[in-house]
C-alpha cells in the first residue's frame, strides 16, 4: 500500500467533512492528478465492503453502505409495562416534586432501589433537578415536560386531587400492606360475608 | 541497605555557586520540598538508590539558606522540611547509643524510597504522555454516523397507572380512617335560640359568659363543651348585633362582652 | 468478504465510542464468538494501512495510523495540555489503582488541588472507584476504558513500565517497602556507617 494511499485514507477518516482533491492536495502536500488517482484506487479498494469512499459534488467522504443503514438504526423496541415500585415513585415525583429519594421512601413506606429511579429518568420522564439544601445534600427529583406530554397533562395542576382520587375510590384501602396493617383480626364480619358471596 | 551511601567525594562539587543561580531561578517550579529533594538527588546524577543522604540534607538546606539570603519567601512547608533534614542530619551524626525510635537510618531509607517512587511516578508519567494519543497523534473517524446501541426498553405506563399508584401509596400508607371522636357540641343553632330567648327575658347589661348553660349542670360540666358553647354563644352574639337585635361592649381589650337586647 | 466483516466495519466505522464485543454482537444479533474471529480478521486485513482497528480496554475502535501523525495534526485541534499535577495525579492513579487522594498525595508530598482530580475526571480518564473501608472511609479513584483508549493502551497491563515498577517494589507504599527491606534481615552495618558518611 502506497504511502498517498495510506494518507488519503487518514485524512479521509479523519476528516469531520467531506474533503475536495484540491484540500487534500494542499493539505498533504501532493499533487491534484496524484490525489485523485489514489481516491480512484482508494474507491475502488473499499467497494463492496461495510464502508464506502464515495464522491459527492467534488468533495469525497467515507460512508457506511448504504445497504447496512438498518444496522445503524437502533435496534428494536421492546415495550415494557413500568413495575409497581416505579409507577409509585413517578406517582410521588409528580405529586410532591421536587423530592428527595429519602422523601419518596417516607412517601412509599418502603425502600426504593436506586435502580427504580433510574428506569424512571431513563424512559424520560424524571430529571435531577437538583441538590436540597440539607446535610448530605441530596438529589432531588422532578418530573419532565416529556412526562406531562405522555401521561396527557397540560401541567402538573392537572393531576388529580387527593379529594378526587378518594372520590372515584382510589384511596380506598385496597391491597395487602392494609390489611396486614390493620391486622386480620380486625375484619369487618360484614366484608367476609361479602367477600364470600 | 549498603548502596544508600556514595563513595566520598562524588557528587560534592555538584552544588556549585552558578549551580545554585540556577536552582534559585527554578524557585517556582518545584511542587513541594519532595520535589526539591528529588530534584537536587538527581543532581547527584546516580541511582536514586545510590544517593548520599547527608549530601542531600546539605544541599537542601544550602538552597534553603541561599533563598534566605536572597530573601525570597520560602513556604512554610520548605522550612519544615529544611529543619527535618537538619534534625536528621545530626541524629545520623550522633553515636548509635544516642538515639531514638526511629532511627534516624530508618528515617532516611524512608526519605530515599518516597523519592524512588515519586521518582518512578514521575517517569511513568512522561511515558504516558509519550504515547499515541488519540486527537494528537491518532485520530478518531472524523464524522461518524453514530450508531444507536441494543434494545431499547420502551416503558410503559399511563396517566390512571399513576394516579391508581399514587392512591394506593396513600392508602397504604396515610392514616386510612380518620376517626373523629364523637364530641359534644353546642350548635350555633341552639346558641342563639338560648341567647334570644334569654334576651327575650331582660333590659339589662348581661354578660356574655351568663348566657352559658351553667357548669353545674351534669351535662355542661365538660369543659371542653362549655369552650363550645362559648365559642357558639360569642358568634351567636355577632350574629344578633349584624341584625340589630343586641348591641354589645367591651370596656378594655380582653374585658367582659357584654350584651344589651334593642328591641325590648 | 462476509456479511459479518462488513457489518463489523459499518458498525465500528459508523459507532460515536469504541465498542465492546459483547455490545457489537448485541448490536448486530451475532455470537460473541464469531464477532470476536471477525474483528480479528478486520484488524489483519487494516494492520498497515493508514487506519487501524484497535483494541482498548476491551473495546474495538478505529483511528489513524501513528506514524500518520504529523500528516493529520495540522487538520486537527491540539488537545488541551495537562498541567504536570494533573499527569502526575493520573499517573499514580493508572499505576496504583484503586487510590484514594491520601495515598496520592503521599507519594507526590504536596497536596493536591480538588481541582486536579476533577480535570481528570471530567476528561473521562478517571472515574470514582467507591471508598476505601478504612475509618474515613475515603473516595477511592480507577481509570476507565476512555483513558486507556485515549493513551493507546490494550489494557493497564500495557501501562509503561508497570511490570518493572511492580517487580522492583515502586508500586508499593514506603511502609511496606521499609518492612519488606527490613524483613530480608539484611541489615548491613556497612550501610549505617555509609550514611553517616
Amino acid at each position: 500500500m502506497s504511502p498517498l494511499i495510506r494518507a488519503l485514507e487518514a485524512a479521509l477518516f479523519a476528516a469531520t467533512q467531506p474533503m475536495s482533491v484540491e484540500a487534500i492536495a494542499r493539505h498533504l502536500g501532493q499533487g491534484e492528478a496524484a490525489v485523485r488517482e489514489g481516491l480512484r484506487e482508494l474507491a475502488a479498494h473499499y467497494a463492496g465492503r461495510g464502508v464506502e469512499l464515495v464522491e459527492r459534488g467534488g468533495r469525497w467522504h467515507f460512508q457506511t453502505a448504504p445497504d447496512l443503514a438498518h444496522l445503524l438504526r437502533p435496534m428494536h423496541e421492546e415495550p415494557r409495562r413500568l413495575t409497581r415500585a416505579a409507577t409509585e415513585c413517578l406517582a410521588i415525583i409528580a405529586y410532591h416534586e421536587p423530592v428527595s429519594r429519602a422523601e419518596i421512601e417516607a412517601i412509599r413506606g418502603v425502600q426504593t432501589a436506586k435502580g427504580t429511579v433510574d428506569v424512571l429518568m431513563e424512559a424520560g420522564w424524571v430529571r435531577i433537578a437538583g441538590r436540597r439544601e440539607v446535610p448530605g445534600r441530596p438529589v432531588i427529583y422532578a418530573t419532565t415536560p416529556t412526562f406531562l406530554a405522555e401521561f396527557g397533562l397540560g401541567s402538573r395542576r392537572d393531576l388529580p386531587g387527593i379529594e378526587e382520587l378518594r372520590a372515584t375510590g382510589l384511596l380506598d384501602p385496597v391491597d395487602e400492606a392494609y390489611d396486614a396493617l390493620m391486622g386480620q383480626g380486625a375484619v369487618d364480619p360484614n366484608s367476609e360475608e361479602a367477600l364470600r358471596q | 541497605m549498603n548502596e544508600i551511601a556514595l563513595p566520598p567525594g562524588e557528587g560534592a562539587d555538584l552544588f556549585t555557586a552558578p549551580a545554585r543561580d540556577a536552582l534559585m531561578l527554578e524557585i517556582e517550579g518545584w511542587e513541594g520540598p519532595l520535589d526539591l529533594l528529588l530534584d537536587l538527588a538527581r543532581r547527584q546524577k546516580v541511582d536514586l538508590r545510590r544517593i548520599s543522604i547527608l549530601e542531600l540534607v546539605d544541599q537542601y538546606i544550602a538552597y534553603v539558606e541561599a533563598a534566605e539570603a536572597l530573601k525570597l519567601e520560602l513556604a512554610a512547608d520548605y522550612l519544615v522540611m529544611a529543619a527535618w533534614l537538619a534534625y536528621l542530619k545530626s541524629a545520623l551524626l550522633l553515636p548509635k547509643e544516642e538515639q531514638e525510635e526511629p532511627s534516624p537510618e530508618e528515617l532516611a531509607l524512608r526519605l530515599q524510597l518516597r523519592l524512588q517512587r515519586l521518582a518512578a511516578m514521575r517517569e511513568a508519567a512522561a511515558r504516558l504522555l509519550a504515547r499515541d494519543r488519540i486527537g494528537r497523534d491518532v485520530f478518531l473517524r472524523g464524522a461518524p454516523e453514530g450508531l444507536r446501541i441494543g434494545k431499547k426498553a420502551v416503558w410503559q405506563a399511563d396517566l390512571y397507572d399513576l394516579i391508581a399508584a399514587y392512591g394506593q401509596v396513600k392508602a397504604r400508607n396515610a392514616p386510612v380512617v380518620h376517626i373523629v371522636r364523637d364530641r359534644k357540641v353546642m350548635t350555633l343553632d341552639s346558641a342563639l335560640a338560648r341567647m334570644s330567648a334569654m334576651l327575650g327575658v331582660t333590659l339589662d347589661w348581661v354578660e356574655l359568659r351568663e348566657f352559658l348553660p351553667p357548669a353545674t349542670q351534669a351535662e355542661w360540666s365538660d369543659e371542653r363543651l362549655r369552650r363550645s358553647a362559648l365559642a357558639s354563644s360569642f358568634v351567636a352574639a355577632l350574629e344578633l348585633a349584624r341584625q340589630g337585635r343586641v348591641e354589645i361592649v367591651q370596656d378594655h381589650v380582653f374585658g367582659p362582652l357584654r350584651l344589651r337586647s334593642l328591641n325590648a
